[in-house]
């Protein structure tokens, strides 16, 4: 394991100290917890928008943290959903009197950590609102399951909820626009290598030179399956066609597209790859009405990429649009 | 006849040991989630149980089930992930039913661990089968209860109870997760063990090994 | 070789390809060449700026072109500077009046192309400078060689030359202040692993596990020597030792500082190192006026990172203040 | 006695096998570039030689100094790189040096190599020594003049110019580079063999092999 470190104890927090070092303008933390809030919080007279996750998926959750976007992000251990605690915490740090929305990805771990943090906030008084990200077609729902996994499709929800609480919106409203992104949003992903935790220290999981692992999550955890490594045209072509055949998307419907980077995968492959998901929506004449290429949330130092595709209607548009300034996620 | 009843200070060497335990099998319960979840099953029970030896003395002087709420309390805060609040609901669980206790008799052991495996199943809405720690939980508690109520004493009941909790870690590996992040493998997680059904076998094999060891 | 990618000869045209389909309100590509030049080229009435070099830098040099800092990016291939007829297409699609500024990292290849076609546009009558940026201490200046390499503070040179520019400032002002960022610039990087050129299929050059190369360059070639893995602040240690020492940076010099990852280095882990070097600058009185963290200036799938201090003075702090709006760099 | 000369479809046949040789040397010219820089050099050459075979028919009617220069133009626009304008300089200004010829004596011959030449080193500013491709050129033009001026025929010239530029190239593995991307190594550059020079000697070699296969 090389890793830009000191100890693998201590990588979330100093990350967080090299975190602040670098955007003093932007954010600041509570004590003692792991959460990173806006520099003006609580915001009067504002929803407040609670994320987070586990750590290793930089620049989410903390760097969409300011205007337009997140008021908190609490940072779990690597890979690791946050505690009550921080959540609770966070909740209380940036409820500015008109209540607070969690903004949830779709694990067991994290239901149940921000439900609690929930609980508690609620028996202060404070309003308390939850969505659930659950964006990633890889995994096919079932009853028996617990529904989808939330990845990369979740910076769209902080976008457009953040915009909509930044207007001023109520909590209720707030809820009912994140709501409708989660219902028109969905991804996939896979990988061409794995990543590993700097406490395990060793890489999750192995591929064979030639192998790849389609339907890959943002926590190192395996996908749906392998295969034999193929072109870019054709990986992207898998990946689409769950995508598009799962909501389903339709003649003419406008879309906006992330192609989001795992962490290894150069951005020149990510814009190759940006370029067969267009030809391929060319095909189904889907248009792309905004497109994001980068890293938007990563898996540590896996190479490999995901898909977003959102339906937009008018509502959506002009919120996307909206502008927002945070560490990570900047529109004029 | 002579009546086994845990004292304060036997919880509290328990407790002791099961932070030894998993520290001894951090890396093998992190090896057994990296190959159906994400690597860090060990990593994080490790975390959080280091971290209750450091809180342990705020409240060694409290009765037992204030000991073990508090290591519940702990545990949520500082483990994360799905275990966390699993694992620290049971602990917070067991506290509240024997609330107020300095001993504890055959029958509170059994209603603190009915009262914590229900808190783990309200919690995180799984149930037997589901691949998860209930796997190891659920047998153990039935056979805890049979074994007394067949009038066989506490150390062969804890025993037989950590016999029955192993067989539910083997078990699971012949079934697919329906809970958690396993369950995202679907057909794929079968042949593998899970590592919160071990966690749990581990604990209770603790509480076993320690009262098969005590003077009766 | 496991890349995102269809046909390694293809790596640059299906990235610019997919480069458009992103950001067809930014950017706009010159027939027959691969340059990207701004939607609006020529812009009248400011003078125009080019640069560009080999491919595999991503987001450099194309994701820099936009309002408050380049005019056009010549992309060649990977690794290999772009030839003169490019640079000379540049030239002319964004001179608007005012002349041209081209912005040179210091490489044998790069000075010799993009001074062939400054010899061609001066002889269609278009005025043209050219700086040459060297901010990498990691080779040691002689007459023997030809002059330190310029890295990722070339961005630094982008970015405030293009906000001098967009004030509408004279040719020789512009190249005055990209001159005065070049004096005051120094960076230096180092790898954890080699990256692969798509068309050579296998590494440039290899390192045990447990090997680090300190002074790498961005092409893959290697460094200046090689070490033992040690810690983050160790590194950065090494790193700066070499480059406060090179200006030299004084006490209470305000700086830029970036924190540059080389492509699968995680966010986190540059986090990490920007705290050590914040720790560092705060032991040597120098103070960080701004800092950037990210992937600025890659090197295709390196894992690595660089520094980069810009030594301030007022003018350079208003300039790189300056709203800047490109695909790759906005700033409000 | 009979003077050999070179023909236009001479030249256009070395043109051609010039081609096939950089293609063939494709990876080992890249293997050395990896060794001291950036690991293109073959990858560059041979994307310039195949772009000037595509273009070859183009300019094929025309005289030999203008085919020369065409070559030259091709490489400059398609080559990158050091390497590019280098080449590129070398074949525009060989085909000055012989403006208007359809055939080429010994005189042309040395005057084109030395146009050639003197136009890298103006546009490189590197000198003999610097372990660049000039370590290859020089010393083969050098021989090349000398043979003739001792009277030896141009078969025999020209193979003992390509046997000096073989002895240049031996020589960049034993000196450090003070010109292009290997200078950055310093010291570390010693014990690598020079690519451009490598890729020169093949070049002067294949003329040398050519012109010793013509009938006299
Ligand atoms: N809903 C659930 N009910 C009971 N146990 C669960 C549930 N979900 C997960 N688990 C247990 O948690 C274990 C994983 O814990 P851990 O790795 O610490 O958390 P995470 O999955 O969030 O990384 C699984 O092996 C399983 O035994
Ligand atoms: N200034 C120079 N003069 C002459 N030859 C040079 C000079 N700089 C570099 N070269 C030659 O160019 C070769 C490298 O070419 P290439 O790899 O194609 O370009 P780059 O170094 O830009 O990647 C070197 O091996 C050397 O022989
Ligand atoms: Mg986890
Ligand atoms: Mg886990
Ligand atoms: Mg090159
Ligand atoms: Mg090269």
């Amino acid at each position: 394991m090389k890793k830009l470190i000191n100890n693998p104890e201590e990588v979330v927090k100093e990350m967080v100290t090299g975190l602040l070092y670098a955007y003093p303008t932007y954010l600041k933390k509570l004590d003692n917890v792991d959460v990173v809030v806006r520099k003006t919080s609580p915001v009067e007279g504002k929803v407040g928008l609670v994320s987070g996750g586990g750590s290793g998926h930089e620049p989410a959750h903390a760097g969409y943290v300011g205007k337009g976007m997140l008021d908190a992000a609490c940072l779990g251990a690597v890979f690791t959903s946050p505690t009550p605690d921080q959540i609770y915490e966070a909740i209380k740090a940036v409820d500015g009197g008109k209540g607070v929305l969690l903004i949830i990805k779709n694990y067991t771990g994290d239901v149940m950590n921000f439900e609690m943090a929930k609980e508690m906030a609620e028996m202060d008084g404070i309003k308390v609102s939850e969505v659930i990200v659950n964006d990633d077609v890889a995994v096919e729902n079932s009853t028996y399951t617990q529904g989808r996994r939330g990845i990369a499709g979740t910076v769209f929800v902080h976008k457009i909820a953040g915009a909509k609480a930044e207007e001023g919106a109520e909590l209720e409203e707030v809820k009912e626009v994140a709501e409708k992104v989660i219902k028109n949003l969905r991804s996939m992903g896979m990988a061409f290598t794995p990543c590993t935790v700097p406490a395990a220290g060793k890489p999750s999981f192995t591929l064979d030179e030639d192998e790849i692992e389609i339907g890959i999550g943002i926590h190192g955890e395996p996908g749906t399956h392998r295969e034999k490594i193929k072109s870019a045209k054709e990986i992207v072509a898998e990946l689409m066609d769950k995508i598009v055949a799962d909501l389903p998307f339709n003649d003419a419907d406008e879309v906006a597209l992330m192609v989001n980077g795992l962490g290894a995968t150069p951005l020149s492959e990510l814009f190759i790859a940006n370029k067969e998901v267009n030809e391929y929506l060319v095909g189904k004449n889907i248009n792309v009405y905004k497109t994001f290429v980068g890293e938007y949330m990563t898996s540590l130092e896996m190479s490999g990429f995901s898909i977003t595709l959102l339906k937009l209607d008018e509502e959506l548009k002009a919120l996307l649009d909206a502008s927002a300034d945070t560490p990570a996620f900047k529109q004029l | 006849m002579m009546i086994l009843m845990l004292t304060k200070s036997d919880v509290t060497n328990i407790l002791d040991v099961i932070i030894k335990i998993i520290e001894d099998n951090r890396q093998y319960l992190t090896d057994l989630d990296a190959a159906i979840g994400d690597a860090d099953h060990g990593i994080n029970l490790d975390r959080g149980f280091k971290a209750v030896r450091d809180k342990m003395t705020q409240f060694l002087d409290k009765d037992i089930g204030t000991i073990l709420k508090n290591v519940g309390m702990v545990l949520v805060s500082t483990v994360g992930g799905a275990s966390g609040p699993l694992y620290g609901t049971f602990f917070m669980r067991m506290g509240n039913a024997v609330s107020g206790k300095s001993v504890l008799d055959e029958n509170d052991i059994v209603a603190m661990f009915e009262a914590g495996l229900s808190g783990i199943k309200e919690r995180g809405k799984a149930q037997f089968g589901d691949k998860t720690m209930i796997d190891a939980m659920e047998p153990a508690l039935n056979e805890l209860k049979k074994a007394l109520s067949e009038g066989r004493n506490l150390k062969e009941a804890i025993g037989a109870a950590a016999n029955a909790a192993y067989n539910g870690v083997l078990m699971t590996k012949d079934i697919a997760a329906k809970k958690g992040r396993a369950s995202y493998l679907g057909e794929r997680s079968i042949g593998h063990q899970d590592p919160g059904a071990t966690s749990a076998y581990l604990m209770i094999k603790t509480v076993a090994d320690y009262v098969d060891k005590l003077q009766q």
